[in-house]
């Protein structure tokens, strides 16, 4: 199977991190992908925000680039790149809209596009948590954790598929496997702010402050996360939360990646986790080598 | 033939845009017309003269009426012409007026049109045959299927007016859902106090045979005359040796079994009695929760029983009843709302159902009445009451409105603070129904003298906060902001939908249900309680939302249907059914396959199987005679030559 | 009235009367203004409508017909509409392979309350038949002749059947004989190319049973008249799913029958070989090998190839395995059947409606009226009661009109819709090679396509998908009228 | 890549718009609504507003009963001057410019969860954006920071191909005047390297460029076409 | 032979352009396009195909058509629908002159056939005389057997005039021409055909060696006695009918089955109105003679058999003196199950006088 790789722009920027835990767990998981070439930004939410055409015209170049280097499947780190990808691929499904969008492009787009995924989606797919289980060298017990998936991963609903879309529970279910203890976390698909950290940010602090006020509230010891921007919201400007709500947190929000990196056995600086502005140090110390190894 | 016409003018409705002249005099030519005229109104009283006299003046032997409606007028005009010594089927409608003259304003077309449909009514005519309806004897029994309120109040009603009474309830115990409440609205008197009587009284009729832990498996026949298999499931205790005492409840080892009498929040024992005032008061075994049952040892209460009624192995056991009418009275069931992930999917104990909440204030519920959380059974401060949870959400196929929840709710608020003063219920509403007697004023009253804080708004999400409690997260329509609420216990005022295997049950009726299973009654103002089968009524909820008082009322209306048809020794039969040409017909079955009453079966005839149509069970809809590929089966009154014959003088004019 | 016959076309509707009749009531007292072209029938119930009302008005000169009942679920006879809509909607897929616009005709539901939507329902209607041209007339139409031979291949490749075949089946006889009345076989008739039915009572018939590829009579077609009597059959794959059908009628009993299964790669088109041979006198020897076919015609030997004088009824078949048996003979072979278009429904795909109607109108006007296409059918289980020859129903005139030739064909492959087995001996007895399989061939490539790939035959405890019905269709698309 | 061809391209594609303050004082009364054809002072109905909605959006709109969920569910319905639901009751009785002039349509976080819980099956976050670009078609943006941001985050894709965050905050600041935007989180930033220092280089920008370029093209072709 | 004439074949669309001219209404076999080939006689037009070959179905529907009105029937009112009558409409007179090109000589012999029953009765049919009177018959000589053809096990035979007017016999280049009656006389000196000469001999060696090549009739004259004999056996006609399906295919292309069925069908006008129709019925089926009581003398297809065989066989040879049976084996090769005619009366001619007399009813 050829699996396409779109890292998403944030993943040569703000969330480094993240390319280097997914690009290090796929290699221990044995999954290759192909980056693809010369991708492009997707357009994110300012291109659809602006026009619907002009963020297809975006998603569809790079669709039609995976397609054309023969892709079964493109992977993207990111829901907000896969869910612009997706929701490209239903409307070029319309032949109007579909001439529209190749009136903006070089060359017009591919008849048949690769179906997309998320990183995420596609590890549970390939690999299920038995076998990820067998894999981990290093126990999360001791870890108490909640997901969060963010508003994009699960939504809308029809176009994302991805589990209930009132409760995804696939890093639960992952990090479970591996020992660690996944609190019931009611806001896991709750919106954290977006992109209007910079225009507006009071939107971004309450709404991220609400999420780590909660996962604080429940006991947790830091929030997984699989989005950059959610990431970036809870970790990078939890301070601006910590001031909006009045309290402090010091949660860590690592990456799912990150953490099953950990379990996986793989070093702290191939996950990136320096990179982690609330520093997940205080956790480190809990994680030990499995005790009982396989056929023990 | 000798057809006589009459063109309606009906007054300007029908002269204002047809030449109705013309019509006559075109009808005149028709085959077999002797005689056409256009009177003004021809339902009117001289009209009607007019045409017995015509049919008496030119010796008529068919009538052609050309006015509104068959709808409408064509009983009336059937015993206009049986008046004059015609039989009532020699009479054929042309429907001019809602069909013409009010639907266009070309009079030159409609005269056309209205002509034409005069010679499709002459065709059809000439094909008819006089009718005769049979009369036959029905069987003064009822079946009642359900032992709610309604299927209660039906039953005790029949059998004052001394019918005898079969009640079939699924249930180990009649009294169905009213039988779980608290107290009911408006008045906050007590349930149990109100509907135990009755039950009482249901047990002690002399007339009425009680099936409880029982259901309806077949039934066949017709109006006057069902036959119908009742399948008692086995209960593991010979009720008629069970006292009822309560022994084996008491030594019971096993008591994780489901509370469905407590919806769920409690568990009770595997073999149980639903609740102290159960009619019949009767002990069941929860298969699924006996150790005996289960394979394990235990035996316990049979060793316990001081009747030794325990008998484990008992299996299902079928009577057959003979009946000549039936009302379904099959109530309703809560929608599951765990289906909304917003409100937690049932994860959080602290989220119950209205009905759960019923349990937890009802002094025989497993609370003793006491308001206290399922989570940690401290007494509950900041109640939540939540409306319109699976109703009036067309997400999730339930566009409809369950109608009592709006009164229950207020019910439910007032009884709280009653329950815990220091307490405070807010409700989240987006209409409030309260159209009955003093419903209005009730809810009023919620908001008024107990202070209930009414939100206009649906909530969309609720949440356990981490620190023992909930938020809800709604909104405020009329102030226009989002509101937030941190309870301690949310109460879903959940929807209703129709009863569990409703639409099995509808099936075996023969009778048509709704898309939501609710079923369908004959006309939706003027025959609320009749179905479109003969002989089967309804009565509560299982007809659609109603409250307390209005599945009574409706029970009683049944009752009122059931003595209505039996107060005559025989019913006389509808004339316009199927028949068997046995000429022709090869008895390859595809007839007895699809009648939707299964009216026809197989008789021999001189060693060939043919195919027989029992008169009284057909309804006369004609899908055999469309379905026999040999025309051997006609429909009276809609033969096949009757249609060819429309169709032919439509397409060959 | 010359001057409304111009304007309005002529639109039949056939309307129930407990819901639609009832709608169009309400929107006549609501005045909702509507055109006048239609003419209502007013039916008890749509499961009323036979689909053949529809296609007799069609093919006598009505431009449209529009059926509605109460919606489903709320049939005033419960299930009434359940049956209707199975029905009309096969009719609505058929009318095509005859050449009429299946515009032209529609269901719908519309309940008595529907004022509105029956004055949309049927000003949209009428609006759609005034876009059509006016209804051809069929008699007045040019015929259209197009030669159809053979080009598909077969789904299976034609094998001769094995050597020892004949033998083994005459010793299983010969074992069963004594404890059956008779046993419907075959046996060579006037010459080597002609086999015919042959019904053996007695252990010396045995030498004269015969069995090649040219033993084409389907005897289960005799069975119903042996009720009764213990008989034994021959039968390859397509004639055991007409027994089934058969039983599902109860008009055979299977405890009567002792089914000998032999497999079948095919049967000869001896019409075709006959139309090769040309005149002949006499004709001493057929062998029929894999790949040839070699016939001995008044001293000469003709060879052919057997592949190419398969019967094109035959190519389509995916599987001779026989789906009840008492007796198998010989190696089957099970296949999926992914329906191979016949040759002569292949030649229809390729026509537009009006050449379709044109090309009926050519091949059924030469039609004698002889009904060897019915009577040799198995499924026609009507015999001697069939409604093309009855005056009560009087369903067809006498007269020989190409109308009336045509409206039979459509009436039998209506009646056969859902029980065919595709047999095709409707088409190889007809005595002028009328291509009739092609009505029967599309009708049940439409029901697969409607019912979930159903098969007549296929099943004995299935219920045929006319006499039953789904609450929710999965594959009836309803129209919205939107 | 140099500045002023950036400036360029960004003048080009996305011309400034007059001042946005001047459309917000026209409203600073509360009116009436009139709903019929009147002469009286108040916001006239513009009737075929819901319809162009619906249409534009393929959503039910009508069908919308003012249950309220989807603000209750918003995230951002605590900064809403005009929360969700009325906006959607706005728009069925065509009161387009009080729809135009509500800021909530520009504070819309696009996460859907209106959509999500909608027991209606609206598409309610469709509808939203589907006002957006009607409303930025009749150049009323009034929450223009909003859209400044969009329009510096685009022009960075049309320039480089792929997003370049330092370079987005650069020239929102430029436009927006909000020269400290987030430079309390800089620090932190830099040092842990969240920000890539300069801008991806790949060869598909020019093939991106081209897309804008004939996007532009077609929006001043449509603009004509008006 | 010298008022023999030579047609070409290049010529034949000419020479029937020519008949057309001369008022006829021209009928050829014509091969229509179907599942197979099928032929048919059917008016022939300048630009159709010529086609010689033994036709599918027989000719005998431009005498006796498939369906026929014999009258129309009306019934009229006057003002209000008071005064009414009812009026018939003839519709006997409406025969063309017809040309049958190309019949063969069991076709041809077979009107004869037909004619007897239909002319010299007690009642000539006046519907039937007319169009007989009009056709003219041009018939094609066989020049060999057929297996399935046994006309002169009848009496007739590769080349028997009888029924025709004009005898054609095909000698490759064209064919020759020869005058039976007057009517084909004065057609072939209303032409312009050239004398056929030496072609005229060629055509009689044809028809000689046609002749030889038959094989040998067998002797049929017991036959309609031995058929009387078993007119009531019937394990005889159980048997022969097994297989018979009952259609009627062997009735509706033989070229001498004449019966019929009348019927009257109406109109939908808005007016009393219709046809009464005289059309083909094959006596194959069991609606043939079923009575209106429902009573029906040949319920069992074994009787309806024994009907038809002994009809052709026995019954008509009574009156009229021959078979009627051209023996064109129509209804042996179209027959869906094979049944041959010949092979019953064989077998009737084979069967001992005691076992033939064994009456069963």
């Amino acid at each position: 199977m050829h699996l396409a790789y779109f890292p998403g722009c944030s993943a040569k920027g703000s969330s480094l991190d993240y390319e280097l835990s997914t690009q290090a767990v796929l290699n221990a998981l044995g999954i290759t992908v192909w980056e693809i070439d010369d991708w492009n930004c997707c357009g994110s939410t300012p291109a659809h925000a602006v026009s619907t055409e002009l963020s297809s015209a975006l998603c569809a170049r790079n669709l039609d680039l995976a397609a054309k280097a023969g892709a079964d499947q493109l992977l993207t780190p990111c829901p907000s790149c896969l869910s612009n990808f997706r929701a490209t691929a239903k409307r070029l499904e319309d032949p109007d809209f579909r001439e529209k969008v190749n009136a903006l492009l070089d060359t017009p787009c591919a008849e048949t596009l690769p179906p997309t995924s998320s990183v995420l989606q596609a590890i549970g797919e390939l690999v299920d948590c038995e076998t990820l289980a067998k894999k981990a060298t290093i126990s999360l017990k001791g870890l108490k954790l909640v997901a969060y998936y963010g508003c994009l991963m699960s939504r809308p609903p029809e176009l994302m598929h991805f589990e209930d879309p009132e409760n995804p529970m696939l890093i639960e279910r992952m990090l479970e496997a591996l020992g660690a203890e996944m609190l019931d976390f009611p806001l896991k698909t709750a919106c954290c702010g977006a992109a209007f950290g910079i225009p507006k940010r009071p939107l971004t602090a309450q709404n991220s402050g609400r999420i780590l006020e909660l996962a604080a509230n429940l006991g947790a010891d830091a929030i997984v996360t699989c989005c950059p921007l959610c990431q970036m919201n809870l970790d990078l400007r939890q301070a601006q939360a910590e001031k909006a709500m009045g309290r402090h947190f010091g949660l860590p929000v690592p990456y799912f990646t990150q953490i099953l990196g950990l379990a996986l056995g793989i070093a702290p600086q191939d996950l990136g986790l320096a990179k982690l502005v609330v520093p997940m140090d205080a956790l480190l110390p809990k994680l030990a080598p499995k005790t009982s190894a396989p056929n023990a | 033939m000798r057809i006589g016409v009459f063109i309606c003018h009906c007054g300007s409705n029908i002269a204002g845009t047809v030449d109705c002249a013309r019509v006559a005099s075109l009808a005149a030519g028709y085959p077999d017309v002797v005689y056409a005229t256009y009177p003004m109104y021809t339902c009117a009283e001289p009209g009607q003269a007019a045409i017995e006299q015509a049919i008496h003046e030119h010796r008529l032997d068919g009538v052609v009426v050309a006015s509104c409606s068959p709808r409408m007028h064509e009983p009336t005009f059937r015993k206009t012409v049986e008046r004059a010594g015609l039989n009532p089927y020699m009479f054929e409608m042309a429907n001019i007026r809602e069909h013409v003259s009010w639907i266009g304003r070309d009079i030159e077309a409609n005269t056309h049109k209205a002509a034409e449909l005069v010679l499709l009514a002459v065709e059809k005519l000439r094909r008819n045959r006089p009718l005769y309806s049979r009369e036959f004897p029905v069987t003064r029994r009822v079946l009642i299927i359900g032992g709610g309120v309604a299927g209660i109040q039906a039953a005790l009603d029949c059998a004052e007016g001394g019918i005898p009474v079969v009640l079939v309830e699924r249930e180990a115990t009649i009294g169905g859902k009213m039988a779980k409440l608290d107290k009911t609205f408006p008045t906050v008197d007590c349930s149990a106090c109100i509907l135990g009587p009755k039950m009482v009284d249901v047990a002690q009729h002399p007339l009425i045979t009680l099936y409880a832990h029982a259901e309806v498996e077949e039934i066949s026949g017709y109006v006057g005359n069902f036959s119908v298999k009742i399948r008692k499931r086995a209960t593991y205790v010979d009720w008629s040796k069970c006292t009822g005492c309560g022994t084996c409840m008491e030594k019971c080892p096993s008591k994780k079994a489901t509370d469905r009498f407590n919806e769920g929040i409690a568990t009770t024992t595997a073999i149980t009695i639903a609740f102290p005032q159960a009619i019949p008061k009767k002990a069941v075994i929860a298969k699924d929760f006996c150790r005996q049952l289960s394979g394990k040892k235990c035996g316990v209460c049979a060793k316990v029983c001081p009747t030794g009624a325990i008998d484990y192995d008992m299996q299902d056991t079928f009577v057959t009843e003979n009946v000549g009418s039936i009302v379904a009275a099959t109530g309703y069931d809560l929608m599951d709302w765990t289906v909304y992930g917003q409100y937690g999917h049932g994860r959080y104990p602290d989220v119950i159902s209205s009905l759960a909440y019923e349990r937890l204030m009802n002094a025989s519920g497993p609370t003793e009445g006491h308001i206290l959380r399922p989570s940690d059974g401290r007494e509950p401060k900041s109640i939540v009451f939540v409306q319109c949870v699976g109703s009036r959400d067309p997400s999730l196929n339930r566009p409809y409105c369950s109608g009592f929840c709006c009164m229950y709710t207020a019910k439910q608020a007032i009884l709280t603070k009653d329950h815990i003063p220091d307490s405070q219920s807010y409700v989240f509403y987006m209409d409030i129904r309260a159209p009955g007697k003093m419903y209005d004023e009730f809810t009023r009253r919620a908001q008024e003298e107990y202070g209930t804080q009414y939100i206009r708004g649906r909530v969309s999400q609720i949440f356990p906060n981490g620190k023992g409690q909930l938020t809800v997260m709604g909104m405020d329509t009329l102030l226009g902001k989002p509101v937030e609420i941190t309870a301690d216990l949310v109460v879903l005022a959940v929807g209703i939908e129709a009863s569990r295997g409703a639409r099995e049950l509808a099936e075996k009726l023969r009778i048509s249900y709704d898309a939501y299973g609710f079923f369908m009654e004959s006309h939706v103002k003027l025959k609320p309680v009749e179905t479109n089968t003969a002989g089967v009524f309804l009565a509560g909820v299982c007809q659609g939302a109603k409250d307390i008082p209005a599945s009574v009322a409706q029970g009683s209306a049944a009752a009122a249907k059931v003595l209505t048809l039996f107060a005559r020794d025989c019913l006389a039969s509808n004339p316009q059914i199927a028949h068997v040409d046995n000429k022709r017909c090869v008895g390859c079955g595809k007839c007895v396959r699809c009648c939707p009453f299964g009216a026809i079966s197989t008789c021999t005839v001189r060693g060939e199987e043919k195919a027989e149509v029992i008169e009284t069970m057909c309804q006369g809809c004609g899908l055999c005679t469309a379905t026999c590929p040999q025309g051997a089966i006609q429909l009276a009154h809609a033969t096949d030559d009757q249609i060819l014959a429309e169709v032919d003088a439509l397409c060959q004019i | 009235m010359p001057d409304i016959a111009k304007t309005e076309r002529r639109i039949v509707g056939f309307l129930c009367n407990w819901c639609s009749y009832g709608g169009a009531d309400t929107a006549g007292v609501a005045r909702a203004n509507q055109p006048t072209d239609l003419r209502i029938i007013r039916v008890p119930c749509s499961g009323r409508v036979n689909p053949l009302f529809v296609v007799r008005a069609l093919l006598h000169g009505a431009d449209g017909v529009l059926v509605s009942g109460c919606h489903p679920r709320d049939c005033h006879y419960s299930t009434g509409n359940f049956y209707a809509r199975r029905r009309l909607e096969l009719l609505k897929h058929f009318l095509p392979i005859l050449g009429i616009d299946p515009a032209r005709f529609a269901y719908t539901w519309v309940s008595a309350s529907e004022g509105q939507r029956w004055q949309h329902v049927v000003t949209r209607f009428t609006e759609e038949i005034h876009a059509l041209e006016p209804a051809p007339h069929f008699e007045e139409l040019e015929p259209l002749y197009l030669s159809q031979r053979q080009s598909t291949e077969p789904k299976r490749p034609f094998m001769p059947q094995p050597p020892d075949l004949l033998a083994k089946l005459k010793e299983e006889i010969r074992t069963h004989l004594p404890e059956l009345d008779c046993v419907l076989g075959w046996q060579k008739g006037r010459d080597a190319l002609h086999a015919v039915p042959f019904f053996l009572r007695q252990e010396e018939d045995l030498e004269r049973l015969s069995l090649d590829a040219t033993c084409h009579n389907s005897l289960v077609r005799y069975l119903p008249e042996y009720k009764g009597k213990k008989v034994g059959i021959i039968v390859r794959g397509c004639e055991s799913r007409a027994l089934v059908e058969l039983l599902q009628e109860g008009l055979i009993a299977r405890e009567d029958l002792h089914i000998f299964a032999i497999p079948c790669h095919g049967l000869l088109d001896v019409a075709r070989l006959e139309e090769e041979l040309g005149r002949y006198q006499h004709l001493e020897n057929l062998v029929i090998e894999q790949d040839s076919l070699r016939i001995t015609v008044d001293g000469k030997e003709r060879s052919f190839s057997p592949q190419a004088f398969l019967r094109s009824t035959c190519l389509g078949c995916a599987s001779d395995e026989p789906v009840l048996a008492d007796t198998c003979l010989g190696s089957f072979t099970a296949g999926e059947s992914t329906p191979v278009t016949a040759p002569e429904l292949a030649l229809l795909d390729g026509l537009n409606l009006t050449e379709r109607l044109r090309f009926w109108r050519g091949v059924m006007d030469r039609c004698i009226r002889c009904y060897s296409c019915r009577n040799s059918c198995p499924m026609c289980v009507c015999h001697d009661h069939c409604i093309a020859e009855s005056r009560q129903p009087h369903w067809q005139s006498a007269e020989h009109s190409v109308t009336e030739k045509f409206f039979f064909q459509i009436i039998h492959a209506l009646h056969l819709a859902g029980r065919c087995t595709g047999c095709g001996e409707c088409q190889t007895n007809c005595p002028v090679g009328i291509p009739i399989f092609a009505l029967r061939a599309h009708l049940n490539r439409v029901i697969a396509e409607l019912f979930s790939g159903y098969q007549a035959g296929r099943d004995a405890q299935a219920v045929p998908p006319l006499l039953s019905y789904m609450v929710d269709e999965a594959n009836i698309q309803e129209r919205e009228w939107q | 890549m140099p500045c002023r061809q950036l400036i360029h391209h960004m003048e080009a594609a996305f011309p400034p718009r007059p001042s946005q303050r001047a459309i917000h004082a026209e409203y600073s009364m509360n009116e009436t609504i009139r709903l019929s054809k009147s002469s009286s002072p108040g916001v006239a109905a513009s009737p075929s507003f819901s319809q162009e909605v619906a249409s534009t959006s393929k959503q039910p709109i009508h069908t919308c009963y003012q249950c309220g969920n989807c603000s209750a569910g918003c995230p951002a319905a605590f900064a809403y001057d005009l929360q969700v639901n009325q906006i959607m009751r706005a728009v069925q009785l065509n009161q387009k410019d009080l729809v135009y002039r509500a800021k909530s349509l520009w504070l819309c976080l696009g996460c859907a969860t209106c959509s999500l819980r909608c027991p209606n099956n609206i598409d309610v976050a469709c509808v939203m954006e589907t006002l957006r670009h009607m409303a930025r078609a009749e150049k009323k943006a009034t929450v223009p920071v909003v859209e400044k941001f969009w329009l510096s985050f685009l022009n960075m894709i049309r320039t480089f191909g792929r997003s370049y965050e330092i370079g987005t905050m650069v020239l929102f600041m430029l436009r927006s005047l909000r020269l400290t935007t987030d430079v309390d989180l800089a620090p932190q930033a830099l040092v842990k390297r969240k920000l890539g220092l300069l801008p991806h280089t790949h060869q598909g920008r020019e093939a991106v460029g081209r897309i804008f370029t004939r996007f532009h093209e077609l929006q001043c072709k449509a603009r004509e076409g008006r | 032979m010298s008022n023999d004439r030579f047609l070409a074949k290049d010529a034949l669309g000419d020479f029937l352009c020519h008949c057309q001219g001369l008022g006829y209404t021209v009928y050829s076999p014509q091969k229509q396009e179907g599942v197979r080939e099928s032929v048919v006689f059917a008016p022939w037009q300048k630009g159709c195909e010529i086609q010689l070959a033994k036709a599918t179905v027989s000719p005998k529907h431009l005498l006796l058509p498939q369906s026929e009105v014999l009258f129309r029937f009306r019934h009229e009112k006057g003002e209000e629908g008071k005064s009414s009558a009812v009026h018939l409409e003839d519709t006997s007179q409406q025969a063309q002159p017809t040309l049958l090109f190309a019949a063969r000589p069991c076709d041809a012999r077979g009107f004869t056939m037909v004619d007897r029953p239909y002319l010299q009765g007690l009642y000539a049919d006046p519907y039937y005389a007319k169009r007989r009177e009009g056709l003219c018959v041009l018939t094609l000589c066989c020049n060999s057997g057929c297996e399935s053809c046994f006309c002169h096990w009848t009496g007739g035979g590769p080349s028997s005039p009888e029924g025709s007017d004009i005898l054609m016999t095909d000698i490759a280049e064209g064919l020759v021409l020869q005058a039976i009656t007057e009517k084909g006389r004065k057609l072939l000196a209303q032409s312009d055909l050239p004398e056929a000469g030496a072609a005229s001999d060629q055509a009689t060696e044809l028809r000689r060696k046609a002749w030889q090549s038959l094989d040998k009739a067998p002797d049929l004259t017991e036959a309609p006695h031995k058929l009387k004999e078993l007119a009531d056996n019937l394990d005889f006609w159980t048997e022969q009918s097994r297989a018979c399906l009952s259609c009627g295919a062997c009735t509706y292309v033989c070229p001498t089955c004449y019966c019929f069925s009348i019927s009257d069908e109406r109109r939908f006008s808005g007016m009393e109105e219709g046809v009464r129709l005289r059309s083909w019925d094959t006596c194959m089926a069991r609606h043939f003679t079923e009575e209106a009581s429902g009573h029906n003398p040949r319920a069992l297809k074994a009787q309806r058999l024994q009907n038809r065989i002994s009809h052709k066989y026995a019954g008509y040879p009574e009156n009229w003196g021959s078979f009627s049976c051209s023996g064109c084996g129509r209804c042996v090769t179209h027959c869906p199950v094979g049944i041959d005619i010949r092979h019953i009366v064989l077998a009737a001619i084979a069967l001992p006088d005691t076992q033939a007399k064994e009456a069963r009813s």
